[in-house]
Formats: C-alpha cells, structure tokens, sequence
C-alpha cells in the first residue's frame, strides 16, 4: 500500500497499535545503541506482547528482565541515563509505577532543572494503562493525571499505531524524561496505516482526527475512538463535530486546543481517567482562559465517574467506562444546547 | 483412627481431627483451582489465578495461627490461607464469578480477598503493600498489649519490593508480632528466583536482626511447626520471623500466561510429583489417621460442597451498575 | 477574649496555625486513645515543632519515632487503621511523600471501595507543604495536585488557625483516609482566635473570608492571606473583592464555588502550586461547566510558573512565588477587563 | 620526607604525595564546613549542613577511586567526596551562597552536589534515591565494558528506604561494578541508629549475597583498603560491596537541628576527641609523611583558597530572576 504525502510515495503497512510499538523499539534500538529495554518480564515479550521477539533479536542485556520492583526499574534506568543511554522502562501495568512514584517526580522531572542543565534523563517510561474488560481496580487505571501537571515530565497518550510509533520514535529522540502511556484497549483493537520509512510524530501537537463544524470534542487515547464513532453516528443527524487527539498530554498543544474550541464553540472534552482533577479539567481551564468569548455554551466533560477505578463485574465496567453510545448522547445533548 | 505409636504431628502439637482438617482444606483448595480455571476457561469467568503446589504450606501456616484472633495479610495466590482462616468454597465461588453477593460485591479480580469477620485483610493486585499492613496491625496489637499477630506471605519475586525491606527493618526495630511467610515458588511470572533475588530470601532476616528460617513447603508438618514457633516468639515479644517456604509453582502464572514459553513441561512433571497434598494423604494414610473410605467421602464431600458453590455463584446476579457509585467514601463521614 | 456565636459565647485564644494542629492533635489524643502519632523524630517534637511536648504527655508509643522510610510511615498507618487505631502519619516534608505514593494511592484511598466497605482506611496524613523562603527545590514544594482527583482521599489545606485545629478534628473523626496540607509559611505567620471549647470544621466546606462585588477570589492555605492583604489594598482604589478559601480540596466544595463566582462574574483563582494540571484547573473547569453564561470575563490563575519547583536564591524564590504584590496587580487587571 | 621502615600507607599502595593531598582535602572540607556555619549564623546564608566527622572516610573512599572515570553519587555531608573527585572551595562556597556562577545556578540547597565534568551526579534531598541512580550508573559500565564503577554512599537512616533495598537486589542479581558506602554516624536527624536500623546494616549484604565489611571511618586507610578492593572486586565482574563506615556526626543535624535535645554534650565532646583528621595527622607526622611546618603551609593554603573562594562567591550576583525559567526542558528538544 502507498500513500501520497507531501509529495513524496511512502509505502505503508497496516499494523496494529502493539506492533507500531515494537517496531519503533526495534528500529531505535537498530539506530542507537544506547537504547536498550529493562522491565518484569520483557525478555519473555512482556505481558502485553510488546517485546515480542526482542530479545532474540538484540541479546538478554538489552532486553534485560528486571526484578520485581518499580522503583528499581526506572531508578536504574535513570542512573544509566545519565550517563548516555536511552533506557526504555517498561511498566508492566501502569496501576503499578505508583512504587516508582519518587524517582519520576522528585528525581527524572527535575534533574535537568535542579542541576541548571548540567546533567539530563532522557529516559522512556512507557506503561500499558486503560480498561480492556475484564481487569478490575488494578489492572485498568488511568494515572495520567498523577503525574500531569509536574513540570520536567512529558507525556504522551497516542490513540492511533501511526501516532504510536511516531511519538516513541519521538520520545525516544527526546532529552528529557517521557512518560509514555500506550492503551492496553488499542493495542489489538486499533490497526491503521504506518509508513516503513522512519518518521517521527513531534511531541506537543495535537491532530485534528475529523473537520466539523457545531461541536468540538477534545480526547486522547481510547476514547478517541469512541468520539470518532459516535461523530460518525451524529453526523447522520446533521450534527458535524469537529474531534481533536490530543496525543501529547504535556506539554498540551494549547494553540490546537483553543483552535478547536473556537472553531465550534460548544466544546466537549472525553476521558477515561475520573473526571475530577483529570487532564481535561486543565484544557477546560485554558479554553475558559482564553477562549471565553467565543463559547457559545458552558464546556462538557464526558469521564468516568469519581469513583476509584472500574469494578471487575461486567455491569460495573459498563456503568463506569466512557463508550460510544454514551458519547453520541452527550454529542447530542452538547449540539441542542 | 490413630496409630499405637506417637505420630509426628502429634509430637509438635496437631490433634488427628486437625490433620484431617488440614488435609481437607487442601483438597478444597486444589479442587476450586481445578474448577476455576475449567470455569475461566469456559469463559465463564475473565480470570483465575492458580495456587496449585502451594496449599500445604499455606494450610499449615494457618493452622499455627488463631482463626478470628490473628490477623492475615495473605497474598493473591493464598487459598489454602483464606480457607483455613474460614472463607467457604461458597464464597470463593462469588469472587470467581464477581457476583453481587461477593465481599468485595464484584469489584475486584478474583484471588483479591477481603473478609473482615474473618481477620482476612483486603488485598490489592501491586504486590507487597499487604507487608507493610501486617506490620500496622502488629504494630496495633502492642499497643493495645493483646496477645496476636499479624501473618502475612507473598511471593520470592515480590519479597524485592521496598515496601517488604521497609516492612522488616520497621518489624524488627519495634520487634512487633508478626510473621512474614515468603512462598518461594522458584519463578515470578518468567523470570526464574535466581535471576530475580540475589542471594536467598530466608538470609535477608538476618540483616535485621531476626530469625530466617527455610522450609520444605511441601512438608506441611515442617512449615507448621516453624509458624507455630515464630507465632510463639511475636506473642512473648521476642518480634518477627521471617519464613522461607520452599514451592513449585505448578501452574503457568496465570490464565494469562503460557509458562512453556520459559519452562519445559518436564521441569513442571518433576515438580507435580512431588505435590505436598499426595505426600500428606501418604502420611495421613500410613499413621492411621485416614483411610481408602474415609478420603473418598473427605473427597465427595469437598465435591459437593464445590459443586453447590458453583452452581450458585454462576446463577447468582451481578451487582448492579448504580452500585458502581457506592462506598467511595463513608456514608455517614465515618463519624468515628 | 470571647466573643458571640450562634448566641453562645466562646471563650477565645488567639494562637498561632501551628499551636492549632498541636492542640488539635493532643486533644483527640485525650479524646480516643486510639489516635497516636508516627513519624521521623516526632518524639523530639518534630523539625517543624508540631509535635512538641506531646511524647512527654503522651508517651513514646502514641508518639511514635519510625524509621525513616515514608511507604512505611504510611503502611504502617494503614494496618493500624485498618483495625480499629486513629493514626496521624507525619511526613517530614510534603516533598518526601512520594515514596509513599502507591500506599497512598492504591491502598489508602481504595480500601474501601475496593472491599465493598468490609473494611475502612481512617489515617490522617500530615504533610508540610509550600515554601517559607530558603528551602529551594525539595523543602518547598505544593504536592497536593498530585494526589488531588484520587478518589477515595480527602484533601484538606487549611489557611488559619481556626480552620488548622478544626479541620484537623474532623479529619481526625472522620472513617476516610485524609491528606491534612499544612502550609509552613502559616506555620508561625498565621495566628488567629481559636476557641477553647471543641469544635470541629467540616470537610468539603468552603469559607467566604471576604465579601464583594467586582471580583471574585478562589485560593487555599498561604495564598489566601496574600488574596486578603491585596483585597485590602484594592479595595482603596474602590475595587471590592469576594474572597473564597477552599479549605478542602476534596471533595470541592462546588455549591460555595458557583456562588462566589455568579456573585462577581470575575473570577481569579490564586494558588502557590504551579499553574497546569493544578486545583485551580478544576475549579475552572467547574465553573466553566455550570455557570459559563455569568462568567463576565475569562477566568483567571495567578499560580506558580510550570517550572519543577522554587529555586533556592532569593531572587528565584521571588520570581516563583504569588506574593500579594502580584495578587493586587492581577485583581486590578481583572476588574478593569 | 618518608620514614625508613614501610608505612602502613605504602603498603596499601598509597603514595607518600597521596596521603598527603588526602590529608589537605580533610583540611579542606573541615575549613569549608566551619566557615558554612559562621556564614550562615551571621545570615547571609539559609543553611548549612555539616560532614565533620566523616571528612577521613569520606576523602579516603574518594581516593580509592578514579576521577574523571567513576562515577560518584554523594549524599548531602559527603564534602570531602566531592572535594576528591574534583570539585573546588570555589565552587562548594558558590553553592552555598546559591550564586549565578554556581553548578545548580543557586537553584538548590547547599550540600545538594552537582558536578558533571567531575562524574559527580547531581543530588536531590529525598534520601537514598541516589542508590538506584549508581546501580543504573553500573549497569551502563557493564553495557559498555567500560571498567568503571559507580560509588555510592548514604547514611544508616537512609538506608532504610525501600530503594535501597532494590538497589541492593538488582546490583546482586546483575554483579553490577557498584560500592555502596553507608556513614553510619550514629543518628538520622535525632534518632539514634538502634532505633532506627534493626540489625546492623553490615550484615544486610549477606542477603543478596554479596559481601558487608564494617570499618572504623575515623581511620582512612581502612576505609582506603576496603573501597580499594571493593573496587577491585566491581571492575573483575565479582560485583557489589557493602561498606559500613562508623562514624560519628560531631555536627547537629543541620542548622535548623537543636541536638541538645536528644543528645548529651558530653557525647559529642568524646567524639570530638576520636577525629579521624587529628589521627590521620598524628599518623603523617609519625611517619614523616608531614612535619609541624609542612602542616602549616598546607594549612595557610587551605585558609587562603578559602577566604578568596569566601570573598568571590559573597560577592558574586544571584541568579537574575526569569533565569528561574530556564532549563525545565531541553532547549533544542534534545534531539538525541
Ligand atoms: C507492584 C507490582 N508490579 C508488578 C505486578 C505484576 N505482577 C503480578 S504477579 C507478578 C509476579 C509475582 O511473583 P512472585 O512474587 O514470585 O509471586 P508468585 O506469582 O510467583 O506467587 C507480577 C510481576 C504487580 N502485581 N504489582
Ligand atoms: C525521603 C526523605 N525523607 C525525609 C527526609 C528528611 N531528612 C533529611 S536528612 C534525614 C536524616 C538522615 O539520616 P541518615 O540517613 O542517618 O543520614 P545523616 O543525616 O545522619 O548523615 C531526614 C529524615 C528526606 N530528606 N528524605
Ligand atoms: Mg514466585
Ligand atoms: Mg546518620
């Protein structure tokens, strides 16, 4: 398959969300040998599959399977990043980095500042985060908002395998530490086109996933999906939404937020994490900043609710998780305001 | 039903009726295994995390302690534990179904136990936190100057936690009653002990000034008398044990999990022969305290009971969605 | 001095925020015998002084000296907890909390919900916070947004006296796990009338300290004097400030926050903590999702820059902060938008 | 300037030069460290934190290592470190002044060590996190077969924190290049050590199988002997060593610490008497290594590097305030 871009033929594959993942990993561990990947388990291939095949391809040491403990994991990974490597620290789930929890905040966030740029931690932390059915309290957080809002950090949520790989490359290529979130529900559930040449998707810009011009719905991971679906649904209805991915959470891309929001003026912001203190109360917050006067009807938050996080039993899970008919409701509701 | 002689178990303190029970438990333990995962597999449920070649060890340490006195902080692995301490088969079944009527009313993944009638303490999926709890609880009983202890156990895998070198170093400085079971079952989902903890578990102790002792997990008998020992050591105030039991873990980590990935079937053939549970009905068998008759209905019993508790789990409603809502926080603000 | 309320008339000491948490400390202590203290070197009266006096009142096991290992502090507390005990978990610094994140996060704050109220998690985790002048990066920082939208915790962060001691009580009777903020700039600057009877301020309650009708001020802990002391001069130049102090940060109190903002239709929120993904984001949110039509003006945040934390040099220091300075500047650009 | 006979430091292969520049950076971190404390009493500095007491084991473990080469992740008293590995009087009263010119730019806390010419790895203040950084510094050596090691040291309460325990366990299953260096000075803020440590940290080597030496800290060329063959053993693949250095903080905690409440002066004067830098010299002076006017000049020197460090950095300008902007991220996005 091929694709015209800028004016230049890329041949493009169609892969999953999970093997955009590995396949950024595998080329930059191609390209750079100071990147190497440490976790529970990864020499297996991980959990998730993520490293599937790897460490037959690049040895034990640099698919190096770590004891069982967080801290440790991305601790060592910032001490060897110190010192010129580009570790990748896989989370085994991200309900489990909360041990590592001090070495992200007080030590990677702040090394480069602290130290006046005498030092960096161009590190990778990537964790597989989300409900996929099925996975109760621990095994489906979203704990993006624990460490948004800790300048020093960057974060990314991709919703798309283009984006995936593109952003790890990025992130990969970045020098400061990344917290990279990958959605456990996109890993097999998403597949779009990637192109075989090396690409990278910049960290801190959002990407309009659909023109439209009476709503604004604003998302990232996903519950992009959710959006774009229910989009497509409403649209039968005459209502035409307008749906930003954020893709990087931090920095936001506010010049694409309040693009977005301006365009429509009726603005709906969809997350999966609870909806107090998520990421969608700051881009609510610097739309309400900036963009006031152009809103024509209070923003919407559609998240689950403030509850800890989704129950195992499958009537709890659905009551809890954002989906697409809950989407098209609120679309709707959001177009008649 | 005994023998003439004076049986080992009843040299270190186990009456015949205990024996029996003990043993009991153990086949409950391993037949709801056997039943969770054909259930899982059924699709029936999403989950099932198998405690198979662990339940003598776990059935033994709980028989050294006081049920509805002693506290457990026991880990997701812990069935012979959860049933010794008084959770029925009934009750496990809810969990593995994640129905209404379920402790934890269908919020959690199966093998997450809560029980508080029963002293079992509410686990988590990230593991050792549980150390640190059993260390508050004990920490609870010397204040209050009552004579238990807290027992907690987790993996050999999980024992590298900060929380669980925390969990000693606090235990030993306060020389609290409690008592740490570590179920070394050779492998934290792939990576085998050796690869996982440098040096052993049971030497770790030692750095903290107090006993480490390592045991023959499948000798129930062994890993009695050694809890029974350090449980009589926390309650005079001589402080924490640390336990080593020696396992196999013969499932794959989970019903997520293909363990022959980083394993040989013949490595896991070798280790089910020398499953604990068989070589206590041998011992049971040659002291007198069973026989061919009284295991077949100890056996039908089980599976009756077993039976009833599916059965009655899979009919049994989920909660209902509003419930989603409930007990974030106290009703009434706790009031306390 | 007494004074009347309610028609009852109170006897009333003025004493500092810091003598409120001791004193509402030692009288839950007297109150239930279940309530001790555990920290690093609380016997001693602990670096801030909080404590003092309290291990020769109480002895040294309700005022327990741990060792220095914050996961444990915190487990430690939860276990007790768990069976019947009131701890009071001192973090020397709210900077060194994070080692205790995932007991936090994932034990405390969802015991509850987890076991389907089997069981409860009543600690309360004290945690000095913000700045005072010359504790550079790591005895300075504002953590409350990171665990702030984890439901299952109570956040608390008082700015008076009065406030400190009665918060603090009803955290201290409370059945839920409480992160009690005390801001050490109040410490010794903050005094205010206390009364000698038992009272206790409820969580989740918002407290107007200032009414007006041009602009309305939304803050928490230190800040909020900064907000008063501006108020005061603003309003020399005619400009009258609603001032609103949080108090509790969860739950927020959302009733008290629309009507401070409906009464000016100018809201400015102020805190110390840097600016995105921080509480001010919520309350923005908040308002912008249910009073946007008398929202005259954007909303405004006067907070700290997204930079990691207040550098150490007074010059840096004085850059970083919200002073009232800033406060009487911002409130003058808003009520002339 | 040697004597006859062959001292004890030669022997350990130690020249007569080297134990005589070890002797002037003592010198030196003890003339800085009282010079902080007039600085901050007469308030034109915040703070001040002190290593007197543990100058002789903290320079002679620095010795032991190669500058420019190894790596070096201090803790906060660790001024006679830092002073070995490169850095200057210059650049310590720089960042006690938090000036412009200063590593951190007056960004952070005196004591809070930063040197990346020097391989000295930037600090922070919560404890131990910089265990972790040096087993991950040590695994980039193995990566890289580079001979280096990484040093790491920190105090007995610190190494209390669940990270060091996993620093412990991942350098013992790799045989990672790292030495790890607890100065155990008696007390953590007012704790003292047996209320803080159950057991001895010495011995917690043992249970990740690699060794614990315990030395005296005041006598540097045992600490000397000990990182030199910890060393030896790191870059041979043998990998970790625990060494315990016993010390006493003569110092109180910080200069916002009234030590006086929890301590004796009369323990503290016995301490005062047992100074490591006074041996050290008493040994030189015996084996003629220094004579009385040797130790005069050395010590003229140390004052004037002093008083002219003192005097720039008291006038140096602070950091201008947008400065406080700078560097949250990569210019250039790093583009590595
Ligand atoms: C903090 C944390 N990290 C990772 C996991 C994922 N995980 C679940 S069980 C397990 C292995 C545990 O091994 P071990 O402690 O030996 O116990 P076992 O399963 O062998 O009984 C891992 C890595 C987790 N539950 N918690
Ligand atoms: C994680 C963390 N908790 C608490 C503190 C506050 N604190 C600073 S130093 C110290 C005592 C450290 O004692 P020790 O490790 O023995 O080192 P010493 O100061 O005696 O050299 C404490 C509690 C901190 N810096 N970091
Ligand atoms: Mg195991
Ligand atoms: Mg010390």
């Amino acid at each position: 398959m091929s694709m015209l871009k800028t004016g230049v033929a890329y041949k493009m594959a169609i892969m999953t969300y999970l093997e955009a993942i590995r396949s950024a990993m595998s080329e930059e561990m191609e390209r750079d040998e100071n990147v190497f990947v440490l976790g529970e388990d990864v020499g297996k291939g991980g959990v998730m599959n993520a490293t599937k095949g790897m460490r037959d391809r690049f040895g034990e040491r640099r698919v190096l399977d770590t004891p069982l403990a967080e801290s440790a994991i991305v601790g060592v990974a910032i001490g060897a990043a110190m010192v010129g490597k580009k570790p990748i620290a896989e989370i085994q789930f991200a309900d489990f980095i909360f041990p590592a929890a001090n070495q992200i905040i007080s030590e990677a966030a702040k090394i480069r500042y602290r130290s006046n740029n005498d030092w960096q931690c161009p590190i990778v932390i990537r964790a597989p985060y989300g409900a996929t059915g099925g996975g109760g309290l621990y095994h489906s957080q979203c704990p993006e908002a624990v460490f948004f809002g800790t300048p020093g950090l960057k974060i990314v949520a991709p919703s798309s395998a283009y984006d995936a790989k593109g952003l790890l490359k990025a992130a990969l290529r970045d020098g400061d530490p990344v917290l990279f979130f990958e959605h456990k529900k996109c890993y097999l559930y998403v597949s779009d086109e990637v192109p075989d040449e090396d690409y990278t998707v910049p960290i801190g810009k959002a990407a309009v996933k659909r023109e439209g011009d009476d709503i604004t719905v604003i998302s990232y991971g996903m519950t992009v999906h959710h959006v774009l679906k229910a989009a497509e649904e409403v649209q039968k209805e005459g209502i035409s939404a307008h749906v930003l991915d954020l893709r990087t959470l931090q920095p936001l891309d506010v010049p694409a937020i309040l693009e977005a929001a301006a365009k429509t003026g009726k603005v709906m912001i969809v997350h999966e994490d609870n909806k107090t203190g998520g990421v969608g109360a700051e881009v609510a917050a610097i739309i309400s900043e900036h963009k006031l006067y152009e809103l024509d009807v209070p923003i919407m938050r559609l998240c689950a609710p403030d509850v800890p996080a989704v129950g195992m039993a499958p009537t709890l899970e659905k009551f809890y998780l954002p989906n697409a008919d809950k989407v098209r409701d609120a679309m709707r509701l959001l177009a008649e305001m | 039903m005994a023998s003439q002689t004076v049986t080992k178990h009843r040299q270190i303190g186990l009456t015949d009726e205990q024996v029996l029970e003990m043993y009991t438990i153990m086949l409950k333990a391993r037949r709801y295994d056997e039943r969770a995962l054909l259930i899982q597999r059924s699709g029936k449920t999403a989950f099932h995390i198998s405690g198979i070649g662990q339940e003598t060890a776990q059935v033994a340490a709980a028989f050294a302690l006081q049920k509805q006195h002693d506290y457990f902080c026991p880990y997701y692995r812990d069935y012979g534990v959860v049933l010794s301490a008084g959770m029925t088969l009934h009750e496990l079944m809810l969990l593995s179904f994640v129905k209404a009527e379920d402790v934890n009313a269908g919020r959690q993944m199966p093998a997450h136990f809560s029980h508080r009638k029963h002293h079992i303490v509410t686990g988590s999926s990230p593991v050792s936190t549980q150390v640190l709890h059993a260390v508050g609880i004990a920490l609870s009983a010397v204040m209050d100057q009552e004579d238990r202890v807290a027992f907690t156990s987790f993996g050999e895998g999980s024992s590298n936690q900060g929380d669980v070198h925390e969990a000693f170093n606090f235990a030993g400085v306060f020389k609290l009653p409690v008592i740490f079971m570590c179920e070394n079952n050779q492998y934290a989902i792939s990576i085998p002990a050796h690869r996982q903890v440098a040096g052993r578990v049971v030497d770790r102790a030692a750095g903290y000034g107090f006993p480490g002792v390592r045991v023959d997990g499948n000798d129930p008998l062994e890993v009695y008398q050694a809890v029974k020992e350090a449980r009589e050591r926390a309650v005079r105030g001589a402080g924490p044990t640390l336990i080593e039991a020696m396992l196999y873990r013969i499932s794959p980590h989970s019903t997520a999990d293909d363990d022959m990935i980083y394993r040989t079937k013949e490595e896991v053939e070798y280790h089910k022969e020398q499953d604990g549970i068989q070589k206590f009905r041998a011992y049971l068998l040659e002291c007198g305290v069973l026989d061919e008759e009284l295991d077949r209905s100890v056996n039908e019993e089980v599976m009756r009971e077993l039976n009833e508790a599916t059965k009655y789990a899979d009919k049994a409603p989920y909660p209902s969605p509003e419930d989603a809502l409930k007990h974030v926080y106290a009703e009434d603000g706790g009031g306390i």
